[in-house]
């Protein structure tokens, strides 16, 4: 009780917790199924963009997003790394993954039907990203927190190609128009659900805020997303697929109700790519084993021979 | 210099087909986007492919001072038969081990191609090699490690990389052939002999093998032109020009 | 009979849904051409496959009746978004024992729908039921026979055909999701209702599942509208219109 | 001796040898290596057409395609059979074609590129079977005699179809008259070929033809062939892509100089095609072994079972 009374004053007081440090159990706990879940995200995520890498229509977008595919791999690495600091091992991650255990972002069940979706996704999918990332950037946790601010300046480079692309196909010929209008109706409301549950069924939340992990809500994380991208998509000249949604007295954009069973049944499976998403993984995972054994022989014998 | 119309002709024949190479494997690479067997190898092998497409855009981008010709329109609206790259490049991108020795040889071919062509008596072509084969040159040594780690990894590693020699060896020979004209090129010094690039080349690459615990397989290889090509290479370019040729009146990108 | 507005635009949903399961399915089935374990399968799969076709003809006919629309202009130029197949038929296609479990889950709803449908109080409808009909319950004749000897096979066909089932069963929900405006078809008696289907459906295929010595799985199944699609569709699609697409100026074929 | 004298003397008489019936066994040897032969053709030659039912430009396209190669399969069923009472069995034959011992026509390891590919093998490739089998269908052993009667009317069939697709295409749009045309490029030398080496190259010829086995040469057929299609095919808008090709005095169609070294190089293994083939048929044995296992436990218990 003391320690934790000394753990909640260092976090009041602003400081970051760094590896080595004292910590409560529930804390590290907590921030192991965060950091790992985010990282299992990233790798996921490679699968729906990765897709169109091999159908891109110019040679131009292929290099932009086979290098934003890189990326994805690369903050998968940092996050594993930042896990691996509290003490989980990579192994033990990749096998919660795999065997359905862990969680990643939902969003990622969501199939990618054309190309208009690689632009949605850079804007939409790491717009909200980046709020809720941005957030983190100022968690208590310092591994996290720098891997934080790293990711997010990446990811801001990605949200600005995806808005740009959207914007010129909403511009564009109308087959791109209707390309970009079904794009944003079909990642509109999975994008604000990425956020995560409403307030009121979050029940972690309080506990990590008082331990400063998380510095705000998902509703006001979500507020934020749609403020700032709301007007940009009327102006892009889409429609938003909501038809109640409106701007209150204080400038907020007001959503109308959000179709919360569907977000449960993609978490709980239901979604079109969950089974996919998670085949692809695993037999990647599976093909590669004797990738990995030939690596750790070459690696041992050379060793070994070093030591002669 | 400036080229006659004989020359100009052969070249374009000659970019083009380093073009294709390029563009073709590259597909094959980013097949393993998301499905690689260490994520660092994602990491990696993306990056190979992304200087793929840049050397891609560097050739169509020389070809295009040349005839006009858009790079975009090049890669995205010709058919299989239009295609001129090698068989090599087309093959279905197998296992790990395939892919690793593929692009090994591969690399080690462009790396020779673009180290003699920074002699080129044709400027545009030498100023551009000179800064492609640095990439190059690093795409070959990561490689260059694999084909060594799997050769002598374990007896699986080993044997499925000389499975995949035992496939691909043949199919380099078709890097080799000359493309129409080419004589007339060389000749002039505008771009390298590939008798001479071989040389150089297997005196490379068969070492190394060697040294990796691999037997060279003997035979004849493909030496039919680079305008005959497999079913396989159909079914790449259906996937690959699926957002272009549906698109095709769109202006922007 | 003549159909209100409401009537005949439920109707063509239906008969497009109707249409597409057969087009996607018969798709899948025929990437097996040539690749199946044993040459007879060759042929009975390459018989169904073409029956599939027949059927969506005749389905899309039946709406062509209605709304004046071309066969082959919905089948090769509409999109993966514009698709109104259940995701039963697009997942691809597995192993024999997926492929085979699949067709027989499909025949078996495909043949009691046709058999309800002989009764429509629409008689375009009723007489090509009765045509079909008779096709359909060959296929599930020879599909039940299959799920029988692999499911009490040997202990790796039981696995398989285990693990087939324990994908697909989820998904066999979705064929009985109404289509939209289909209450007024129902209550006209157009169409049967899905949901008298699916008993008779159950009573049919629990008990073989079993006496197969198949566990049929718990838990809820896909209910989603059939908008909603995998990228697995998208793939199939880009391979299955490529050619109509590439000479989209066409006329004869 | 005296067997051979009697047994050549009811060919000499137009007689049909039959399954039980004495023969030398260089005749049943060289029966078994074409029927089988033939066989392998047609199960091969399934493939490349195959490719083509999940591409076909429209549905009634697709249903004609799905009828083709399932009579090509039913081909191969009848071949194997008429095989087996020359007491080859199924699985040494198979065994042949999938260690690449055996061999099948080469005219299957060229790709095919386009959809006009589909109707040029009908009209070419099917046009070059038929002739072959026509003479075939006098042959002196029975059983394959009966076979080749009833694949040759299927194969007229799909000969007429084959030319049916071509003529209409030549007549087209321009794509389809240069698919079209392109397609000729490419199959027009291959079918001269697929008929065998010309008759100085060809050892067997004689012995078969004192046995009725063949009716008449390669170069004889390969006249028929080209002194049919030359013509139909100028008719069609077709430019057949032999510059020496001519009529001579008699009538006949003259063809220039065929590349054997390209045959031969196929022959051998280096057409685009082969190992994809052999990769091919290999993957469907090996993919199907368990169901065959499956299927003989099911039977042998159900025959157990019947014995109780």
């Amino acid at each position: 009780p003391e320690q934790i009374a000394a753990f909640e004053a260092r976090i009041g007081a602003g400081e970051k917790i760094e590896s080595g440090d004292w910590m409560p159990a529930a804390y590290r706990h907590q921030l192991i199924r965060m950091i790992s879940q985010h990282a299992h995200s990233e790798v996921v995520g490679m699968l729906p963009e990765g897709a169109w890498i091999t159908r891109a229509p110019t040679l131009q977008r292929k290099m932009i997003l086979i290098a934003k595919v890189q990326d994805e791999a690369g903050h998968g690495q940092y996050l594993y790394h930042a896990a691996e600091t509290l003490g989980a091992t990579r192994e033990e991650m990749l096998d919660a993954l795999l065997s359905g255990k862990a969680k990643y972002s939902s969003i990622f069940n969501y199939p990618t039907l054309t190309w208009a979706d690689i632009g949605m996704i850079g804007w939409l999918v790491d717009g909200a990203a980046i709020k809720n990332q941005t957030m983190l950037a100022g968690c208590s946790y310092g591994p996290y927190s720098r891997a934080m601010v790293r990711i997010c300046s990446e990811e801001t480079f990605h949200h600005k190609q995806g808005k740009e692309m959207v914007v010129a196909y909403a511009q564009g010929t109308p087959a791109q128009r209707e390309m970009a209008q079904d794009a944003l109706n079909r990642w509109w409301w999975p994008a604000l659900m990425m956020l995560g549950p409403s307030d009121k069924d979050s029940p972690n939340t309080p506990q990590l805020m008082r331990w400063g992990v998380k510095l705000k809500t998902n509703d006001e994380v979500r507020q934020e997303f749609i403020n700032e991208h709301a007007p940009e998509l009327i102006e892009a000249g889409l429609t938003i697929p909501d038809p109640e949604l409106h701007q209150d007295a204080q400038g907020n954009w007001i959503h109308g109700p959000i179709n919360w069973d569907e977000f449960w049944a993609v978490v709980k499976g239901h979604g079109q790519m969950n089974r996919a998403r998670l085949e692809a993984r695993n037999k990647a995972h599976d093909d590669g084993a004797w990738v990995r054994e030939a690596l750790n022989a070459y690696e041992a014998r050379r060793v070994a021979q070093a030591a002669d | 210099m400036s080229l006659t119309e004989q020359q100009k002709t052969a070249l374009i024949a000659r970019l083009t087909a380093l073009a294709d190479d390029e563009i073709i494997l590259s597909h094959r690479d980013s097949e393993w986007t998301g499905h690689a067997p260490i994520l660092e190898e994602d990491i990696a092998l993306a990056n190979i492919a992304q200087d793929e497409i840049g050397h891609a855009l560097m050739y169509l981008g020389l070809r295009s001072e040349l005839d006009g010709s858009e790079p975009n329109q090049l890669t995205f609206f010709r058919g299989a038969r239009e295609y001129t790259n090698t068989q090599l490049v087309e093959l279905p991108k197998g296992d790990w081990a395939f892919t690793m020795l593929r692009q090994y040889l591969y690399d080690a071919y462009e790396a020779l191609w673009l180290d003699a062509a920074r002699a080129s008596s044709y400027a545009p072509l030498a100023e551009v090699a000179q800064k492609a084969v640095r990439e190059e040159k690093f795409h070959l040594q990561h490689t260059a490690l694999w084909v060594e780690r799997l050769g002598l990894g374990t007896p699986e590693s080993h044997r499925r990389m000389q499975d995949a020699l035992n496939v691909l060896w043949g199919y380099t020979t078709q890097l080799f052939v000359p493309t129409a004209g080419e004589e007339t090129l060389i000749a002039a010094g505008i771009t390298p002999d590939p008798a001479a690039v071989k040389t150089r080349w297997e005196s490379l690459v068969r070492p190394h093998l060697e040294r990796s615990g691999l037997s060279i397989p003997q035979g004849e290889g493909v030496t039919v032109s680079r305008q005959h090509h497999s079913e396989d290479l159909l079914y790449l370019l259906t996937e690959m020009q699926s957002t272009a040729r549906e698109y095709a009146g769109a202006k922007v990108w």
